[in-house]
């Protein structure tokens, strides 16, 4: 089998360096190869946004990058949204908010609503309803997520 | 998934060489999201054992505009760079209407026009808006570059006459003078993250009431996106009326020529030709008054 | 009133005594899941860990000749390959279907039914062995409807299969499972009396749980003989007996842990993807996952029948419903067991009807094989009943409220099949959603208003909890249903309440089946009664050993004490009083530590009622719909964290919108499913939805400790009814068939 | 004397008659005292000396989950339908 590819990228802030097949996505690198499996797999083909990270400051589903690609990114997942132990207020949001049930799509929520507050800070309904598009959450509805991104859109404008 | 083999040449030059060296076995690569699928679901018409990540080349990451070449979009810029661009939103607007529309926020953070182009989707979204605005592509080979008008690319269902040896560059706009709208809407069941169940880029220009000229594209109604000449050609000359939009509207109903699948029998999709050209080219007659 | 002047998720309590109960605490396992430390089935990871892909049968309905996987075993990387042909000896015709759909042996009987099982070290070298199994088929004719099933030429499926009539088997071979019937009075006569009657034909078509987390499952088989499995799913004890049965283990032999669970509405309660990864662990000596793909979770797993329903209803002029008919054959799929039995009962449950026949049949057709899927079987009896319902109030020019109040079930009322309701909130949901801001509004302009109420009968079974009392006055409470939307929250505020400490001082964990008593699957609305009542049980044994020990302490008759709010205390001697805490500081000085159990299979299982009110508009030109406004209402009994109750009856409301407006298997003729992806599956995103209004109604179940009903599942039943409904109103087109999709409403002339 | 209600399906058994009187302290005497008037009733009811587990039996409105050893009082109603579920 032909020989694996040398990555190194940063992963919420530190150095991380892997191997990698150039057949294997960026999804399966986090997950498989460096251990972080906050990032889920709903589709592998860009349809229910639960792989979504946050590349060079613009979100991306992970299935759909491969892992050669992430040579020099600035990538942030899921477990790097927190500072230390203290959650973001996204992150307290969606529990306050109990805007998640399963679960398993509240990563990619997550990281996809911190993007949107990071460049409209005070966003519509509608504006959260068509940024996160890109995620299906099967369980919610919706109702209490877009709730919980309006809160935290609040917190962090009162912070 | 098969083994792949990756490169990432940082020329024009050497992306054509990596192509024309694999004998047909590489394929360029932008955002990925049409090609990773496809290569792993397996997908006969994809048989790549080598992917070229086209990203690091500079031509292919230009966003450019002057008033005497237009509008240049390099194979590779992404959709959000398209919407979020100060030259598209002052001199070609329209072109968001299928930047914001390809996949969701995430899809467009890494898919291009340029890779939309070259997957050759019956339903591509940027396509026909393309051919709308008279888009000319630039692709390279190994004797040299050449321009091809963008409707003439599809020549089938995922095949254009982009050869395994070329790379499709950039895709020029020519300027548009006043008087000038155009649009793109597609129709889908849901409001976002949907294939279209058919689509119609429309273009106008106006001087005193009358259209100068016009073109009208259809999506997901033929085994390439389409050019519907007499559609535009019938407006030319009339007064802007609902008459004569009606007129075109019929014209491209009847240029349809679609299939039934899950997405629409081919009933549905005639008849939403119909609805949606009269939609599209009221919205480009709106944008070129409200322009002029 | 405009949205904006009322409480959008309102609360209509009975009972409000409660410290805990009602309350809405953090989940525990919250920060968890916020923060990707929560650990899913394919998140599972052990040394030496091998990846497990299945080979599936492209073909709809096949007979298999041979299967040659030595190319396969060959390949580098490959570690084993397994077929039917590893599983023991099957012991009955039902085991071997069991079986068959896990590994088919002898025939496929829907495209993507799995055939063979790979093991290597690395997914995509498992995914590359595939291709080189050959398999032999015999392609015959696909059988994909009822109707093309119960057709007298019909292709049959199962040469052994008989139709069976309530226990009794009338040995007519056919693609006809079974056939139930509910009889009550006299229905020709019902049909006599009436002054107007309504008859219609409903059709509606397989949809998907959709649930975003793939099946999963990792198996080590030690060399000890114990098999040791980690999966995703909704019952991890269904999954530790069904692998006994299967694999011929003693179920002692068989651990299951669950993982935390990426949702389920019914479909994680089979097996699928274990029993293959035990074999290829049995082979391998080595951890096996399989992680199905999203195309396989599709084609592979067990969605919910397309049916056929036939509905006649009769009243009088007065509204009084005087007879009621349905017939419903629903498709089973691959092997028996539709959820027809269900919508038979369900059907007119909601209305004292004095004559109603109620026909169901169980029919198999080459489809994957169906599963629950959150109230199996009342949605689609719902699409057409509640339309026919409306239709009467139109035809009679009553409000579709009123003539529902005029005929509501009530408690003494006798169902069509049978038994008598206890007490239920049919009437409560029906009042408040006359009351309703949304129904009191006008609509707006080119809108169209439909409501309709539905049933689910919800159900009891086993659960069992365990707790443990800590020295600083927290408790361990250890429990066995699968949490898939924060029930174990609302287990430990049962458990809370119970000893009157908050419920952060409460710790619960779902455990494994080596570690708790038997407790059933998270179904049927379950979870929050049954295991909630187990952990309210096993609270009462904590509480009494701790007024035991006070007594003990004190040297005193316990009879004369008590423990409220946290604290014992002495019924006659103010002085003897102790906080819980403070007892648990001395547990180990004073007899050992404390710690309650407790097994349940509770009866007063209280059915749930839920109604919806939606406003759409439909745009002529492309017969697209647009939810403008949704407010659901349903009877709940009591709702122990009321926001993951709203959270339910919204999750169950933009499942049904979903149902009613895109969602459908498109099958082609050779009955491959084409639409297998979350593209082109449509559900809902939220870009489609308004906000959903919720209404919890509180009328409370005698039969539970707190009043609980469940919440899960009714929910589903009223949205597709609903928006036909309100289509109807729109458009005046009465729309038959699911989906209700742009270019169906488009095709379908008004009335 | 507990009331049985037999399903439509099953009154081929009991001759056409919808609602019989039984005798019976528990289901298992109500299903055996059944059987013994007419005969065939506890082969589709009971297997293995247990309820069949596609069958649910309700007393007084509410689904057994004790089986056989369900206590049946004089004035008892008691139902025979199929076992259902959930998701």
């Amino acid at each position: 089998m032909p020989a694996k590819t040398y990555v190194q990228t940063t992963i919420n802030g530190e150095h991380v360096d892997f191997l990698c097949e150039p057949r294997q996505s960026l999804l399966e690198c986090l997950r498989d190869e460096i251990g972080l499996t906050g990032t889920k797999e709903g589709c592998n083909d860009g349809n229910c946004g639960a792989c979504t990270v946050n590349i060079d400051g613009r979100i991306v589903t992970s299935c759909l990058v491969l892992g050669v690609e992430a040579e020099g990114a600035d990538i942030e997942t899921i477990e790097g949204v927190a500072d230390g132990s203290n959650l973001h207020p996204l992150q307290l949001a969606f529990l306050e908010n109990a805007a998640l049930q399963c679960g398993i799509c509240t990563p990619g929520f997550i990281i996809s609503s911190k993007a949107l507050l990071e460049q409209n800070p005070n966003p519509s309904e509608h504006e959260i309803r068509f940024w996160l598009a890109n995620n299906l959450c099967r369980c919610t509805g919706y109702d209490k997520i877009v709730r919980a991104v309006q809160d935290a859109a609040k917190r962090l404008q009162e912070a | 998934m098969k083994w792949i083999d990756f490169e990432k040449p940082k020329t024009v030059e050497d992306a054509v060489k990596l192509l024309s060296d694999s004998g047909g076995n590489a394929r360029p690569m932008a955002g990925g999201t049409d090609l990773i699928v496809q290569l792993r679901v397996g997908d006969p018409r994809v048989n790549a054992d080598v992917v070229v990540d086209i990203k690091s080349i500079p031509e292919l990451n230009e966003l450019s505009y002057s008033s005497s070449k237009g509008l240049t979009i390099g194979a590779a810029v992404e959709c959000y760079k398209i919407y979020g661009d100060a030259n598209v939103n002052s001199h070609f607007s329209a072109l968001n209407d299928s930047a914001t529309l390809i996949g969701g926020t995430q899809i467009q953070g890494r898919a291009s026009f340029g890779g939309n182009l070259c997957n050759a989707a019956p339903s591509g979204d940027s396509i026909p808006n393309m051919i709308a605005h008279g888009a000319v592509a630039t692709i390279a080979g190994p004797s040299g570059t050449r321009e091809v008008p963008v409707e003439d690319i599809c020549t089938g269902p995922r095949q254009t006459l982009i050869g395994d040896d070329e790379l499709l560059v950039s895709i020029n706009f020519p300027s548009n003078g006043s008087g000038f709208g155009a649009n793109y809407i597609r129709f889908i069941p849901r409001n976002e993250m949907d294939i279209a169940v058919a689509g119609v880029g429309a273009s106008v220009t106006i001087e005193d009431g009358k259209f100068t000229s016009a073109k009208v594209s259809l999506a997901s109604v033929a085994p390439t996106p389409l050019l519907v000449k007499e559609a535009g050609e019938s407006l030319v000359g009339e007064t802007v009326s609902e008459e004569a939009i009606q007129n075109a509207a019929n014209l491209a109903k009847a240029a349809a020529k679609p299939i039934s699948d899950m997405r629409g029998t081919a009933d549905y999709r005639k008849h939403l030709c119909d609805v949606l050209t009269r939609r599209a080219l009221n919205t480009a007659v709106e944008r070129a008054q409200g322009a002029s | 009133m405009t949205t904006a002047d009322y409480e959008r998720n309102m609360v209509l309590a009975t009972d409000t005594d409660y410290k805990v109960i009602g309350t809405r605490p953090v989940r525990h396992d919250g920060a968890d899941k916020v923060t990707g430390r929560a650990i899913y089935g394919a998140d599972f990871d052990a040394a030496g860990l091998l990846h497990g892909k299945i080979l599936r049968s492209p073909h709809a309905h096949a007979k298999i000749i041979s299967i040659d996987t030595s190319k396969a075993e060959k390949l580098d990387g490959v570690k084993a390959v397994v077929t039917s042909k590893d599983f023991p000896q099957s012991e009955s015709r039902k085991d071997q279907w069991l079986k068959d759909n896990i590994l088919a042996s002898d025939k496929a009987l829907y495209a993507g039914q799995a055939i063979a099982g790979v093991a290597a070290s690395n997914p995509h070298v498992a995914e590359s062995a595939l291709g080189l199994i050959e398999v032999e088929y015999e392609v015959l004719p696909p059988v994909l409807t009822t109707q093309e099933a119960m057709a007298s030429n019909a292709s049959i499926l199962h040469d052994s299969l008989t139709t069976e009539e309530l226990g009794e088997d009338t040995g007519v071979v056919s693609n006809v499972a079974s056939h139930s019937q509910h009889v009550k009075g006299d229905i020709s006569k019902g049909f006599e009396d009436a002054d107007v009657i309504i008859e219609r034909e409903y059709n509606t078509k397989t949809v998907h749980q959709g649930y975003i987390e793939p099946h999963n499952a990792t198996a080590l088989w030690s060399p000890d003989g114990r098999l040791h499995v980690w999966c995703s799913t909704q019952g991890s004890f269904v999954v530790r007996d069904s692998l006994a049965e299967l694999l011929d283990l003693p179920v002692s032999m068989v651990r299951v842990t669950p993982t935390e669970i990426g949702g389920g509405f019914g479909g994680k309660i089979p097996i699928y993807v274990e029993p293959v990864a035990a074999l290829l662990s049995r082979k391998t000596g080595a951890p096996v996952k399989i992680v199905m793909s999203r195309r396989e979770t599709f084609e592979a797993s067990g969605p919910t029948p397309g049916s056929q329903i036939k509905i006649k209803i009769g009243a009088k002029h007065d509204g009084t419903l005087t007879a009621a008919y349905a017939w419903m054959a629903m498709e089973a799929g691959a092997y028996p067991g539709s959820p027809v039995g269900a919508a038979v009962q369900c059907v007119f449950s909601t209305y004292d009807v004095e004559n109603s026949t109620i026909d169901g049949f169980d029919v198999v057709v080459n489809k994957p094989k169906t599963a629950a899927y959150r109230a199996p079987g009342a949605p689609n009896a719902a699409f057409g009943a509640e339309q026919a319902i409306n239709e009467l109030a139109e035809k009679l020019g009553m409000d579709p409220i009123e003539l529902r109040l005029k005929n509501v079930a009530k408690e003494g009322t006798r169902r069509p099949d049978g038994p008598v309701f206890g007490k239920i909130g049919a009437k409560e949901v029906l009042e408040a959603m006359r009351d309703h801001p949304h129904y009191q509004s006008d609509k707006a302009e080119g809108t169209g208003r439909g409501v309709s109420i539905g049933f689910w009968f919800n159900i009891g079974f086993d659960s069992a909890c365990n707790i443990a009392v800590n020295k600083d006055g927290s408790v361990n409470l250890t429990e066995g249903s699968t949490d898939i939307g924060g029930s174990r929250t609302s287990i430990a505020m049962h458990a809370a309440e119970v000893l009157g400490i908050p419920v952060e001082d409460v710790r619960p964990s779902v455990v494994d089946t080596d570690t708790i008593g038997f407790t059933a699957v998270t179904g049927g609305s379950r979870t929050t009664f049954a295991t909630g009542w187990a952990a309210y049980e096993a609270a009462q044994d904590v509480k009494k050993q701790c007024i035991e020990r006070a007594a003990k302490i004190w040297d005193v008759d316990a009879n004369g004490l008590q423990m409220e709010d946290g604290v014992i205390s002495s019924k006659s001697d103010s002085e003897l009083r102790m906080t819980f805490k403070e007892l648990a500081e001395q547990l180990s000085d004073t007899g050992g530590g404390i710690s309650g159990s407790a097994s349940v299979n509770p009866s007063g299982v209280g059915g749930s009622f839920a109604g919806n009110i939606a406003d759409v508009s439909v745009d002529p030109e492309t017969g697209k719909t647009t939810v403008e406004r949704f407010t659901c209402v349903q009877d709940v009994g009591k709702a122990i964290h009321p926001s993951y109750v709203e959270g339910q009856m919204q999750g169950g409301s933009v499942q049904g919108i979903g149902w009613a407006l895109n969602e459908e298997y498109f099958m082609n003729d050779e009955g491959t499913m084409t639409n297998s992806s979350l593209l082109d599956y449509r559900m809902p995103t939220s870009l489609d939805l308004p906000m959903i209004d919720t209404v919890i109604v509180e009328v409370a179940n005698p039969g539970h400790p707190f009043g609980v009903r469940g919440v899960g599942e009714a929910n589903i039943v009223p949205p597709t009814p609903t928006i036909a409904n309100a289509i109807y109103d729109a458009t005046g087109k009465r729309m038959t068939q699911l989906p209700m999709s742009p270019g169906a409403i488009l095709s379908v002339s008004p009335e | 004397m507990a009331l049985v209600f037999i399903p439509s399906l099953m009154q081929n058994l009991s001759n056409g008659e919808q609602r019989v009187s039984v005798e019976g302290a528990n289901v298992r005497q109500i299903i055996d005292n059944l059987d013994s008037m007419f005969p065939g009733f506890k082969n589709r009811l009971v297997e293995d000396g247990r309820v069949k587990p596609n069958i649910s039996v309700a007393i007084d409105g509410e689904i057994t989950p004790l089986g056989m050893i369900e206590k049946v009082t004089e004035d008892s109603e008691v139902h025979f339908l199929p076992a259902i579920s959930g998701g």
